[in-house]
């Protein structure tokens, strides 16, 4: 294949059902893995970009994102099980003390 | 002296009763006599300086091309433009200052007697010094930036001190009120600062006004937005929003008779010496502005129609009201209007010559019903001995329905004129000072300050008229007719208050008040009666010759602030009997009427006012052509509404509010749909009005105030955001 | 067609169903499996890129690192049954809307992609991007942000400790 | 460390160097933008010293974790490369999603964090979509690069290009709160400990913008014709619905919340705007608005009873008769935020609207007009409730007074003050940061 069409729009793909994912799902963890898969499909596009430049640029972006994710993982993480400790779900339906 | 050491009281004026309020607010808040002390010494020295300056300016020929300037410092250097900040004193700002210092050390004195007995004496002058200080740093201002500044600064002075009975629940809305009606005009004013500074890169008065070129170029220049006229057009309309709201002209009139609810000092303040004049300075300094587009230009018919529009409004209403107060309040929006036709028929010199006759009988008339006032609680006092309550702490009842009311219900009110009567007697040094300041306020031939002022108006209208202006025919009518009111319920304000037999126990055990307020009084009658002599028109009949070279001086001296302007050249005036007669006969019939009335019969108690024949019309103007009312359907209640129902959205996630909306349509609809049915076909379905609620109640149980709600409505944001995009780039 | 193509296709195709059962899975441990497979087709598609090094972070730090993390927190907390009897009665109406709120992102982002179809070709020369090169970057030009970096995972670890820690 | 930074600065006054490979700026913008994260940081240690006393938050995590997202907001402001904008957005949200849950176990904490982060995340994934839409158009993350090949026309793809900058600017408008990315503000500001809600409220709208300005009046410079229009929409509603939501409010936090969303929208006009002026206006108005909102909420945590802190604007009833220091201070700070003058929050909305006018963004200037109108309502309730009513409850013993506390209340006072009346250096400080960020447009 002589463009990276194809996998930018795999990408998009990805990316909407990401997006889809954390609108639709209830659970926390469920949202949060949504967002590994939206960052994830960036990281393709970004590859993808990466091969059509024939550059090194993209794929140093990915590893950022990654390294990124990976804070955003154990903060977020941590945090579900503060909530869940406190109020026996992880369900985001029950967070609407905060309102109006 | 010297032009710099003038500059120099010049930027020293202000000064005072500035400092006089920050020492009062951090050092000697607990002490009463000393703070009022340093209040009134303060303003006293800031009056001082203010007449040397007067004096000095009276003297200097050219002072219009080339005014008094103090050293400028640099408040915002832009990239383009430094933004220097100083003072000057022209003719215009000369003549204020030689009112605004005089009037305020008059109010200061009044007030250390009329509030003596009030616990936050302190904060009450803390807050009158700033007041008075910002109207003097606003008029010796040399530009629109730092006027802005002592312009808002004001604004919140007033809204302190109408507020100043924060227990009075009417004072406090009456304090919002005033703030949020004048903060309208402060964003058209502030717009249109911004404009002109867009256009000419400076905000200094006069580089811009006394800057031929810069005019015509302001004038040839179309404004924005497609308005069909010019640029100096529309900042002239923009700056006038300012004085609408400041003076209180139509439509933002509705907060000055609300504003009496502060202390009488404070409506003197308000009325006569700084609020409303400020409006009315801020439009005679952007006269040049005006001018500029020739006689009957847009701007000019926009100014002077509000200005008729408003000195109508006023007179009519003021003849329907009972408070002694909220007569003078609604005379002072009458006359403010009187001075804003003025200036719209391109009456210049008559404008300022009304605003400070009217600034000295206004305060005049104030601080006597205050006297008044203050002499009929004592009565009540000396009549119920037990009850003490506090001054000028009486509840309304001719307008106030609320429940606050209702708890003190035979309450005594000491403002109704209906309450008084007879005061002549046990009030003598008020009824004459009175008397002289209703007397120039109705115009009473040559012997009163108004008269002159007025009829200036008049003929310069007049003039216009037989030149063919439209704006100016519309004027002379409207003002004769106003004029007439006037005298007609300035005769019936005094026959209710001081003559006849006294009402009430309390006017009838009324006592004349100390000193302190009756001296300020005395000087002010003074200048009701006199100060018209200093523009006695040149070729006014035998007074005119007598004049001999002072006739005419106040005019000619103010005049030389105008640039001359290819487009406006004011010829010179010829004497003309007409408008002199119409003057004559406006003031005296009037006041005859009053008199026919009220004077001669003088109401018995319990009597009802003749005026209340009127029937339907004295309900509606007693209740102010109900702006109140219609303010509160058009502007308050649908913000209201939009905030509460918003917060509600929020809740619920926008898709709810978007069907909340359908399903409100949908009842609307089935709502007129079913009108139609009963009237027209009489039965039918309310299919359509069930359906519509339907989707609405299912749209409801969407409620969640969720996370994911928030994010639903800003990913279609985002899809919306992404197709704005893609479209814009093609 | 070229055989690329073809491996494109399927690997395409079983990502995508991949996410399709990460959306629609009852059990969140099933959920994150299905999360892994879409991440280790994705790093084949690395591979096929010309991203050796990229291919291996992805399954040895993503898909094994993060996830085993995600599993361990989903196996903590017991919470590996989804609650999907009783949806709040606003999910009626925002499943479908966000569905389609999703498809029409994509739509555009397809209007935009598919327009470029062949228009652009991939770089001729094909670069290396092995570990070497890699680290090489890593450590001149991008020494910043890795240093940065270092500090983000910095603070999630006292982020991790300090919202976890029973008083 | 924060006051050497601060004191560091007018050493690095006129340098204009570019280094780490491109990626970071030292020009007089980064440096204005590092003093002002300085500053507010400063001012939120002292408060929060005896704040997380009050309130029994004793956690000495805190303050690093403050200091981690100050330092990644002057990475922002020096950042010239998106990889760089990216990861100092991270840097920067990360503590602030684990400070806003400090106050557990109380639950509204450990919401505002839950939510804050889900936002967050949300937000980064559609800005790192974006970035990658823009690497692709462009080959390249480095700003000017981008500017550069954008002007000579080698980008082929542009549809791309602007697809990314969509993408990219519904991620920044979600950490500045435009409506209609707002939504998160309100919740999240509610719930966070009031001295990381100060924080939250200058600092990070502030490095919001920065970033926007860089990216958008730098980097996308030559689209502007493109991004004007919608950046103005985006201003116009954030002005509307910040407005005129607050007018509804019961809590004060909330509503500063939902002023900080108004006033997001008339810094978002000075973007919009575009241009040098606007450039000026959005760094004065951050200045101003910083030690406005700040002077609010220090004197909000001043009012910290035994009990916990009643937000409320019922509470705040007759607050001149309990403590009058602290209500003027208040109202003070309620005055700058409605723009009254000589107070700096007047000042940076003249600039503004001064900047939109410019630009011919007539209609919007009028908007942000008439939405100030209607702002002066619920700020002006506040004086009202607290100079003109009777105390509700019975007076609370106040927490005393503190020494850190005090200096933070008289710095931001000072500010909103000295800036109101002298703006004049101040501004000279903005016109080098502006000149120095050179922007690049008509």
């Amino acid at each position: 294949m002589n463009t990276v069409s194809p996998y930018i729009l795999l990408s998009a793909i990805l990316f909407s059902m990401g997006v889809i994912g954390f609108l639709t799902r209830r659970n926390a963890i469920m949202i949060f893995m949504s967002v590994e898969l939206m960052l994830n499909s960036a990281n393709l596009a970004f590859v993808a970009f990466a091969h059509q430049w024939g550059q090194l640029d993209g794929q140093m972006f990915v590893f950022f994102v990654m390294a990124v994710a990976a804070a955003e993982v154990a903060v977020g993480l941590a945090l579900i099980v503060t909530v869940f400790r406190s109020k026996k779900s992880a369900n985001v339906d029950d967070l609407h003390q905060l309102k109006g | 002296m010297s032009r710099e050491l003038l500059g120099t009281l010049t930027w020293l004026a202000p000064l005072p009763p500035l400092l006089s309020f920050a020492v009062i607010v951090l050092f000697t808040n607990r002490y009463r006599q000393i703070s009022s002390a340093i209040a009134v010494v303060a303003m006293l020295t800031s009056c001082v300086l203010s007449f040397v300056v007067f004096f000095n300016a009276v003297g200097i020929g050219n002072l219009g091309e080339d005014p008094i300037r103090g050293i400028a410092y640099s408040f915002i250097p832009t990239a383009g433009s430094t933004f220097n900040i100083g003072v000057a004193v022209d003719p215009l700002g000369a003549t204020f200052m030689f009112m605004v210092p005089l009037a305020c050390s008059l109010i200061f004195i009044y007030s250390t007697s009329y509030m003596a007995s009030d616990p936050l004496y302190t904060r009450f002058f803390a807050f009158l010094s700033l007041f008075g200080g910002a109207m003097m740093g606003l008029v010796v201002s040399d530009n629109l930036l730092s006027l802005f500044v002592f312009w808002e600064l004001m604004g919140f002075c007033s809204y302190a001190l109408i507020g100043f009975f924060y227990r009075k629940p009417s004072a406090y809305k009456a304090a919002v009120k005033a703030f949020m009606t004048t903060r309208v005009g402060d964003m058209l004013l502030l717009l249109g600062i911004v404009y002109l500074y867009t256009q000419t890169g400076t905000l200094n008065f006069f580089d811009v006004l006394h800057n031929a070129k810069v005019l015509e170029t302001l004038a040839a220049t179309p404004a924005v937005l497609g308005l069909g006229i010019s640029a100096a057009g529309l900042i002239a309309i923009l700056i006038f929003g300012g004085t609408v709201g400041k003076s209180a002209q139509f439509p933002l009139h509705v907060w000055l008779p609300d504003a009496m609810e502060g202390p009488t000092p404070v409506s003197a303040m308000i009325h006569a010496a700084t609020m409303v004049s400020a409006g009315i300075f801020l439009l005679l300094r952007f006269f040049p502005l005006l001018q500029v587009g020739g006689p009957d230009n847009t701007a000019f018919m926009v100014v002077g129609l509000i200005g008729a529009i408003t000195a109508l409004l006023g007179a009519t209403i003021a003849v329907a009201q009972y408070d002694i107060k909220r007569v003078l309040a609604f005379s002072t929006i009458s006359q403010l209007g009187f001075m804003v036709a003025a200036i719209g028929i391109g009456a210049y010199g008559a404008a300022v010559f009304h605003l400070l006759s009217h600034a000295f009988f206004k305060a005049l008339l104030f601080m006597g019903s205050g006297s008044v006032i203050h002499g009929v609680e004592h009565g009540h006092e000396h009549v119920a001995h037990a009850h003490g309550d506090e001054h000028g702490n009486a509840e309304e009842l001719d307008h106030d329905h609320g429940a606050e009311t209702a708890s003190a219900a035979p309450a005594f009110d000491p403002q109704d004129m209906r309450n008084m009567g007879g005061l002549r007697k046990r009030m003598p040094i008020t009824f004459y000072t009175f008397l002289a300041g209703g007397l120039a306020l109705a115009g009473f031939p040559f012997i009163t300050a108004g008269f002159w002022s007025k009829d200036e108006i008049l003929a310069d209208a007049f003039h216009g008229l037989s030149t063919g202006s439209l704006i100016s025919t519309i004027v002379f009518i409207v003002l004769a007719f106003s004029a007439l009111l006037t005298a007609f319920y300035t005769a019936r304000q005094i026959s209710m208050t001081f003559l006849g037999e006294a009402r009430t126990e309390a006017a009838a055990n009324a006592t004349e008040s100390a000193p302190a307020m009756t001296f300020p009084l005395i000087v002010l009658a003074v200048f009701a009666i006199f100060f018209g002599f200093v523009n006695v028109p040149k070729d006014f009949p035998v007074l005119g010759a007598l004049f001999g070279p002072a006739a005419g001086w106040l005019k000619s001296f103010i005049s030389t602030q105008l640039v001359e302007l290819q487009a406006f050249k004011e010829e010179a005036q010829v004497f003309n009997a007409i408008p002199l007669l119409t003057s004559l006969v406006v003031a005296l019939g009037g006041l005859g009427l009053g008199w026919l009335v009220y004077g001669q019969k003088p109401l018995k108690a319990g009597q009802t006012d003749p005026v209340e024949k009127l029937g339907g019309l004295f309900t509606f103007l007693h209740n102010r052509w109900y702006f109140d009312e219609l303010y509160r359907v058009i502007f308050i209640k649908p913000l209201q509404a939009i905030a509460d129902n918003y917060s509600r959205v929020i809740d619920k996630g926008v898709i709810d509010w978007a069907l909340e909306g359908l399903y409100k349509l949908g009842v609307g609809i089935a709502g007129a749909l079913k009108e139609f049915d009963r009237v027209i076909i009489t039965g039918g379905s309310d299919l359509i009005g069930n359906t519509v609620r339907s989707i609405g109640r299912e749209g409801r149980e969407l409620q969640s105030g969720q996370v994911q709600n928030y994010l639903l409505s800003a990913l279609i944001a985002a899809v919306v955001l992404m197709v704005f995009f893609l479209v814009l780039a093609q | 067609m070229t055989s690329e193509l073809i491996v494109f296709i399927v690997l395409a195709i079983i990502s995508v169903l991949a996410a399709v059962g990460l959306l629609s899975s009852r059990n969140a441990v099933y959920a994150a499996l299905f999360l892994i497979l879409n991440f280790a087709t994705v790093a084949v598609l690395y591979l096929m890129l010309n991203a050796p090094f990229l291919a291996i972070i992805q399954i040895s730090v993503y898909a094994g690192a993060i996830m085993v993390l995600f599993l361990f927190v989903i196996m903590l907390l017991g919470a590996e049954r989804l609650n999907q009897a009783a949806p709040q009665p606003g999910l009626r109406w925002q499943r479908p809307l966000a569905i389609g709120l999703g498809a029409l992102l994509l739509i555009q982002a397809a209007y935009v992609f598919i327009t470029r179809f062949n228009s652009t070709t991939v770089a001729p020369n094909l670069i290396q991007a092995g570990p070497m090169e890699i680290g090489l970057k890593l450590f001149g030009p991008y020494l910043l942000p890795f240093e940065v970096t270092s500090i983000l995972l910095l603070v999630a670890i006292i982020g991790a400790v300090v919202l976890t820690r029973e008083k | 460390m924060l006051v050497v930074v601060l004191g560091s600065l007018p050493l690095l006054a006129g340098q204009n160097l570019v280094g780490f490979a491109n990626m970071t700026a030292l020009d007089g913008y980064a440096l204005f933008l590092d003093g002002l994260f300085a500053i507010v940081a400063i001012v939120i240690v002292l408060l929060t010293l005896r704040y997380n006393q009050d309130r029994g938050i004793m956690r000495g995590e805190f303050y690093p974790l403050l200091m981690f997202s100050a330092g990644g907001m002057m990475l922002m402001g020096h950042a010239v490369n998106l990889l760089i904008v990216f990861v100092a957005i991270e840097l920067l949200s990360i503590p602030l999603y684990i400070l806003c849950g400090l106050a557990r176990p109380r639950v509204d904490s450990e919401e505002s964090a839950m939510k804050y982060f889900l936002l967050g995340a949300f937000a980064s994934g559609f800005l790192v979509y974006g970035i990658a839409l823009i690497y692709g158009a462009t080959g390249t993350t480095q700003l000017s690069e981008i500017a550069r090949k954008i002007s000579a026309k080698e980008v082929p793809e542009t549809l791309l290009l602007y697809a990314g900058a969509a993408l990219v600017l519904v991620g920044l408008s979600f950490k500045v709160g435009a409506a209609p990315f707002h939504m998160w503000t309100p919740d999240v500001y509610e719930g966070a400990p009031t001295t990381v809600t100060a924080f939250m409220a200058t600092a990070t709208k502030a490095a919001g913008f920065a970033a926007l300005l860089r990216v958008f009046l730098f980097g996308l410079a030559p689209l502007a014709s493109t991004w004007q229009p919608i950046i103005a929409g985006l201003a116009a509603l954030t002005m509307i619905v910040g407005n005129l939501v607050a007018l509804s409010q019961t809590n004060l936090k909330r509503m500063l919340a939902y002023s900080s969303i108004a006033h997001a929208g008339y810094l978002l006009m000075g973007v919009a705007s575009g241009n040098a002026a606007g450039t000026t206006g959005v760094l004065f108005y951050l200045v101003s608005y910083a030690f406005t909102t700040l002077a609010a909420f220090a004197a909000m945590t001043s009012l910290n009873t035994a009990a916990g802190e009643d937000q409320s604007i019922e509470a705040y009833a007759g607050l001149f008769r309990r403590n009058p220091l602290v209500a003027l201070v208040l109202g003070l700070a309620m005055l700058s935020l409605t723009g009254v003058p000589p107070t700096a929050g007047f000042v940076g909305k003249y600039f503004l609207f001064q900047a939109a006018i410019e630009s011919n963004l007539v209609w919007l200037a009028i908007i942000g007009v008439l939405t100030s109108v209607v702002s002066a309502y619920f700020y002006l309730r506040i004086i009202v409730t607290m100079f003109m009513r009777e105390p509700v409850a019975e007076p609370q013993p106040l927490s005393t007074a503190n020494l850190g506390r005090s200096v933070a209340l008289a710095i931001t006072v000072i500010g909103t003050l000295v800036f109101g009346i002298l703006p004049a250096p101040l501004l000279q400080l903005v016109n080098t940061a502006v000149t120095a960020f050179g922007v690049t447009m008509h």
